[in-house]
């Protein structure tokens, strides 16, 4: 029993670090709480969702499954890449200079109008993500797993690697971690603040996007409000792994996805959304930097 | 009688040593000047003395009572209260209001007394409006007592910092650069305010870069350099101190 | 840095400079796969013509901000004399007592819920528009004030009198102890974790069957019973949130123009020199939370007893926001203005009935462009800076 | 201040009265918004078809019989508000709410006004359990419903370890609770738990269940839930068979578990429609208009034409005289005769057990 909640804990964890990411690089870079990203997430599912119904009309689908799933995942990441750009241009770019607050109320504002969006176009009630792989998997260590779980632990695992790959590396990679320790020094060299901040807003999203897609084959079942929730839980996995380090949003992730798992099976699972908020408070008092963070006095900036 | 004594006061932020050892006494009713390059861990210093900064060793004796341990407020409810180098007044407030707020400690109505309104607490706001006056003609700025603060001309603001501490009803005023920026006549000015204050028996610490105003007021001075004390005498005695030259005045000849 | 200034920067408007219809084909793209592209086609050619008049709906809008501005400034400085002061006041007063002989139950009904609102929105305004700590958790103490008087009823038959105080306590405290946490906090963290604090709360009145039976909430609560009057009939009702009302008014007034008022605005200001002028800022910042608490309390009893009927669903975090649009249309600090936000936030949404359905699209986006366009909200004089 | 002429203004602005006009109102309550719209929806079009046929043959007491229809978005805070605007808007009678957790409170209002309220769906007992005279049903009642449950797992499936989880709502829990009450000594429960409605994952109370190795699992809550468990359960290579209540009985059911996993599933439900010749009428209208039959729509068509019967019998508006009424008197519609007993419920509620057969729902077994 344990070794299956390990796995539960596991996959719930891969998701919640692919959001984390997000969180984690936005707010590195303009200490911004981005409280639309869970919704970003939510628009990703929607989108696999839409985007593959668009593929099995066309025939695509029975044509080649893997073919299809790959192109719906490409598409919904630059859907969702373009959602991120176009809200950092609208609602925080105005309020770049504007008291730490207000971004943040403007953040609220944009989660409730996306979450509503989306209830209005797409209705209410819960929509379908088709049930492609069946319930085929393999045990491991006495617990089983299906093809779909490893699957998710896989690309987690990937994708956290290959943005601190990007981050740590490249070109913008620097010009981000420039902005992200001081935004006027870095204008002050010749970094285009707007290109890396849009750039920052995009990775995250695609990343959200990735995530969503996941939910989406995962559960086979999607509705408007699911971004709110695990929005905030893959914000307390930034902040358990040290917001703004891209290693601790991960370790975050699963961390919070084993506690969750584990607090279900042996506490009580109707108190399962409460377990990450209560991780979240405890932190903010003991170790507001989280534990791969760097400690900022911030107190008194 | 001394008001103050230092002791090997440190503070280190991480590997940097603000402050390394620094002792000194100030006696009631003068003026000692700390002066010193940028950098040398004078404002960290005032930043201890007044509690924003837990000190990392060291003592300070504020009338016999150790203050290394006590949060800001209780360190202004003894008897000392200070201006910042760049000045943080309550900038959506009116200057009486500026004043005002700053006799919280001194006031005592609570909850149901503000409540309630008894007799009480008229009186006492009224006490309150009536010393805020007092100290902003103080200060000269009676002519703008229903401005709000964030309006006023930079010399007026830093006089309004100046009457918000005096508002605390101190014994030791710390003033963290009271003239930078200010011209010649503006400077002279706030020197005379500095010298009424004393004449009301106030101590004072000044930081202050204009030569001119430390040796024109001071009675002692203190010279910081990297955080170090290298030295302390009367104004005559320090101008001539060669490590100061050295360190500070280069080779200005008088 | 000293506080904040808040400076509206110029890159605003160099959205409507990119070609217009760039950012219209744009945001249709955007909306393609949700509508299919008749839908996508109609806003298009909407929002390509909107923007192509920007030029003049920019100029229109800069004039109707020069004219709102004038406005409200002119509102701020009307030197009414006292006495007409005073007509306007009581003659207000005359009209509310009045209301109930000549509007039927249905628009009592609204205008009890108006009055519960303003008493919500008066107390998170003293954490958030006085003290400058945003509280996205407010709702839990709302919560905890209406559950208390419905457990307490039901569950051991105290009636309503009785049960206010405890109930009204209860909350307070437990603002208090939210506070504690929240003291070493930055605004931002702060807010998230007032926001967990708030779903913690409802989690436990969904799940702790036993005592709040869960999902399906507490029904069957006594109306408050006053000397014979029982409080049932929905006019007798709105009296005794009128009383309520006026009360919780005059005292936030008087606390705000106080010692403790002044303490708060200057935290709100600057909290460095609030204890470098003698305020103990940690306890302040702790009396406000309780002080707001005390007030959700209030407004929580008077729900449970008006509704009869509590359930974990009407205290979600979408109440919260909605308290908080409240403070900030009305405007940061400023009483009048933040009973006016709770008015127009509560009558507006009953007398477009129809749009029900857009009703939180708007609220979302109002919020978006209340923050860039006119953060001090209607009526909030001084520009506030919602302390970093 | 100065800013209390604002106020002013804003407060006369509200003032309005409605007009008044002369025709006999009865309202509809249920969740017309949300996830649950369409069960609304289905409400809406069995009363207008109602309604439609008796105003073509004249309404009722010679006047036009006129529908209000309340959203109450399944919370139970707006179901209070909408019922207290029936209410005030002069309904004579209401055919609603859907979910118990909206009947049950509303019915304090309805009963205070003194107007009768049929509900097609509410089937939690405490409903009718609270004493008002003029609260009816024309569904049966969870505990009927649990009790034929418990006989199939006794009897037909002669089982003796079986688990009982919940969606913890008044409907949810009431029915799990029924079942497991009727289930007496004879089956051993070996879980009895709660998950959360509109929650996703719950991969890990199935794993704790897994454990307990059960020969059933039975679930009282809606379609969206029992989907993910049953689908959820087979990943986990669980693979007792699953059953649940009227709240599953939706196709949606069978395409989010997957026809493979919800293969086998039983359900309880009263019998099928299709089957009672008296409904045959109903069914062939419903659908020429409306399409697709909802589980509910044959209750609420019969609901709406037994109160327009009993107001043309009582011969008034008033609504003691027709509750009266509804309690004297014999109906027989599309569901055949129905009698309601002195509590409001109504006399004979066969439940049967249905079965889901490649992607469809069939009969299966009577009591």
């Amino acid at each position: 029993m344990l070794a299956q909640q390990i796995i539960n804990g596991l996959t719930l964890g891969g998701v919640y670090a692919i959001i984390a990411l997000g969180y984690t690089m936005v707010y590195g870079i303009l200490e911004l709480i981005n409280f639309a990203h869970g919704e970003i997430y939510m628009l990703g599912a929607y989108a696999g969702i839409i985007f593959f119904g668009l593929f099995t009309a066309i025939g695509l689908t029975s044509y080649s499954l893997p073919l299809s799933i790959v192109l719906t995942l490409i598409l919904s990441i630059i859907f969702c890449s373009s959602y991120g750009f176009t809200i950092e241009k609208i609602a925080y770019k105005p309020l770049r200079k504007a008291p730490r607050l207000s971004p943040l109320i403007s953040a609220i504002g944009v989660s409730i109008f996306l979450q509503n969006y989306v209830m209005l176009t797409q209705g209410a009630t819960d929509r379908v993500f088709p049930y492609l792989f069946g319930a085929a998997g393999f045990d491991f260590i006495g617990a089983r797993v299906t093809y779909l779980q490893s699957f998710i632990i896989a690309i987690s695992a990937l994708l956290m690697l290959s943005l601190h790959f990007f981050v740590a590396r490249t070109m913008i990679g620097k010009a981000m971690r420039a902005v992200a320790q001081d935004r006027v020094m870095a204008s002050l060299v010749g970094i285009n603040i707007d290109t890396v901040i849009s750039t920052t807003f995009v990775i995250g999203s695609g990343l959200a996007a990735v995530a969503g897609m996941m939910v989406a084959m995962y559960y086979g079942l999607v509705n408007y409000s699911i971004g709110y929730i695990a929005g905030i839980k893959a914000f307390t996995a930034a902040v358990l792994g040290g917001i703004g380090s891209i290693p601790g949003a991960m370790f975050g992730g699963i961390v919070l996805g084993l506690v969750e798992a584990m607090g279900a099976a042996y506490i009580s699972s109707e108190y399962k959304d409460a377990y990450a908020f209560v991780i979240l408070i405890i932190i903010l008092l003991i170790k507001p930097a989280g534990l791969f963070g760097k400690s900022t006095e911030d107190r008194y900036k | 009688m001394y008001l103050l004594e230092v002791r090997d006061l440190t503070k280190h932020f991480g590997g940097i040593k603000a402050v390394e050892e620094v002792s000194f006494k100030v006696r009631e009713g003068s003026i000692m000047s700390i002066i010193g390059p940028n950098g040398a861990g004078k404002t960290t210093l005032f930043n201890c003395l007044t509690g924003l900064t837990k000190p990392t060793k060291g003592k300070i004796y504020f009338l016999d009572k150790d203050l290394a341990s006590l949060p800001p407020h209780s360190i202004v409810k003894l008897g000392i209260a200070r201006t910042f180098q760049n000045i943080r007044l309550f900038r959506e407030m009116t200057v009486l209001e500026n004043v005002m707020v700053a006799q919280h400690s001194k006031a005592k109505s609570g909850l149901f007394g503000s409540i309630l309104r008894p007799q009480g607490f008229i009186d006492e706001e009224k006490t309150i409006k009536e010393k805020s006056i007092e100290y902003i003609e103080l200060v000269g700025l009676e002519d703008f007592t229903n401005t709000i603060a964030g309006n006023l001309p930079y010399g007026s603001q830093r006089r309004l910092e100046i009457a918000r501490a005096l508002a605390t009803e101190p014994r030791m005023v710390l003033l963290d650069e009271p003239t930078a920026g200010m011209n010649p006549q503006e400077t002279s000015e706030m020197m005379d305010i500095m010298k009424r204050l004393q004449e009301f028996g106030k101590t004072i610490i000044l930081i202050e870069h204009d030569m001119k105003v430390v040796m024109g007021i001071s009675d002692r001075i203190i010279v910081l350099d990297h955080g170090i004390k290298i030295a302390e005498g009367l104004p005559d005695e320090v101008r001539r101190d060669q490590m100061v030259i050295e360190a500070y005045l280069g080779k200005e000849t008088h | 840095m000293a506080g904040n200034e808040l400076r509206v920067t110029s890159s605003k408007n160099s959205i409507f400079k990119a070609r217009p219809i760039l950012v219209a084909l744009w945001f249709s793209i955007l909306f393609l796969p949700f509508k299919g592209a008749k839908a996508a086609l109609i806003l298009f050619v909407v929002l390509s013509t909107s923007i192509v008049l920007s030029r003049s709906l920019l100029s229109y809008a800069k004039s109707l901000r020069e004219k709102g501005q004038a406005v409200s400034n002119r509102i701020r400085t009307i030197k009414l004399s006292t006495r007409s002061l005073f007509v306007a006041r009581y003659s207000l007063l005359l009209i509310l007592i009045a209301l109930p002989f000549f509007v039927r139950d249905y628009l009592l009904d609204i205008a009890i819920l108006t009055g519960i609102y303003i008493i919500l929105a008066l107390g998170l305004n003293v954490v958030v528009g006085f003290t400058g700590l945003l509280n996205l958790g407010f709702v839990a103490f709302y919560a905890i004030g209406a559950y208390t008087y419905a457990l307490l009823n039901t569950a051991l038959g105290i009636g309503f009198w009785p049960s206010l105080p405890l109930s009204v306590g209860l909350t307070a405290l437990s603002g208090f102890v939210l506070a504690v946490p929240a003291l070493r906090l930055r605004g931002d963290y702060l807010a998230i974790v007032t926001l967990g604090f708030g779903e913690i709360v409802r989690l436990v009145l969904n799940n702790w069957d036993s005592l709040t039976k869960g999902p399906n909430g507490i029904s069957g609560i006594e109306p408050p019973y006053l000397m014979g009057i029982s409080f049932w009939r929905l006019s007798n009702y709105y009296y005794l949130i009128l009383i309520f009302a006026l009360l919780t008014i005059v005292i936030i007034k008087r606390v705000y123009s106080s010692r403790i008022g002044r303490a708060w605005i200057a935290i709100r200001e600057d909290e460095i020199a609030s204890s470098a002028i003698g305020i103990n800022t940690p306890m302040y910042k702790l009396y406000a939370f309780a002080f707001g608490a005390f007030w959700a309390g209030l407004a929580g009893a008077l729900f449970a007893g008006k509704m009869q009927f509590v359930s974990p669903e009407s205290f979600t975090f979408m109440e919260s926001v909605l308290i908080l649009c409240m403070v900030i249309l009305g405007g940061l600090g400023s009483i009048p203005g933040v009973i006016l936000g709770a008015i127009i936030l509560v009558i507006l949404p009953e007398v477009l009935r129809e749009f029900q359905l857009y009703r939180m699209l708007a609220l979302g986006s109002g919020l978006v462009l209340l923050m860039i366009f006119r953060p001090r909200g209607l009526f909030g004089g001084k520009s506030v800076s919602l302390r970093s | 201040m100065k800013k209390y002429l604002l106020l002013f203004l804003s407060i006369v602005l509200t003032l309005s009265c409605a007009k008044k006009e002369e025709t006999i109102k009865i309202g509809i309550a249920g969740p017309m918004t949300g996830d649950q719209a369409k069960m609304g929806t289905d409400f809406k079009n069995s009363v207008t078809l109602a309604v439609e046929e008796w105003n073509a043959k004249g309404g009722v007491l010679g006047k036009k019989i006129a529908v209000m229809i309340a959203d109450d978005q399944r919370d139970p805070k707006q179901a209070v508000s909408v019922a207290n605007k029936l209410v005030n808007k002069g309904a004579v009678g209401i055919i609603g709410h859907f979910n118990s957790s909206c009947s049950i409170p509303a019915s304090d209002v309805y009963n205070r006004a003194g107007i009768p309220m049929i509900t097609p769906a509410s089937t939690n007992p405490q409903l009718t359990e609270k004493g008002y005279r003029g609260v009816f049903r024309v569904c049966g009642r969870d505990d009927q419903q649990g009790k034929v449950a418990a006989g199939f797992v006794i009897h037909q499936l002669k089982l003796k370890k079986v688990v009982v989880i919940h969606d913890k709502t008044t409907y949810g829990q009431g029915l799990a609770d029924e079942f497991k009450k009727f289930l007496g000594g004879m089956v051993e429960v070996v879980y009895y738990g709660g998950i959360v409605q509109g929650d996703k994952d719950f991969k890990t109370v199935l794993t704790a269940i897994k454990d307990k190795k059960p020969e059933l699992i039975f679930f009282g809550g809606i379609y969206p839930e029992a989907g993910l468990l049953v689908k959820q359960a087979r990943e986990l290579g669980l693979s007792v068979p699953f059953m649940s209540g009227d709240g599953t009985i939706d196709p949606k059911f069978i395409e989010i578990a997957g026809a493979q996993a919800a293969e086998g599933t039983y359900l309880t439900f009263s019998p099928d429609p299709q089957h009672i010749p008296t409904a045959k009428e109903f069914i062939d209208k419903y659908k020429a208009r409306y399409g697709e039959l909802g589980p509910y729509s044959i209750y609420a068509y019969d609901a709406t034409n037994i109160l327009l019967t009993a107001v043309k019998e009582a011969g008034t508006k008033d609504g003691k005289a027709i509750i009266e009424r509804l309690h004297s008197m014999e109906f027989s519609g599309a569901l055949g005769k129905i009698k309601f007993d002195n509590r409001g419920d109504v006399t004979v509620a066969p439940y049967v057990v249905w079965i889901t057969k490649n992607g469809k729902f069939e009969e299966y077994w009577k009591l």
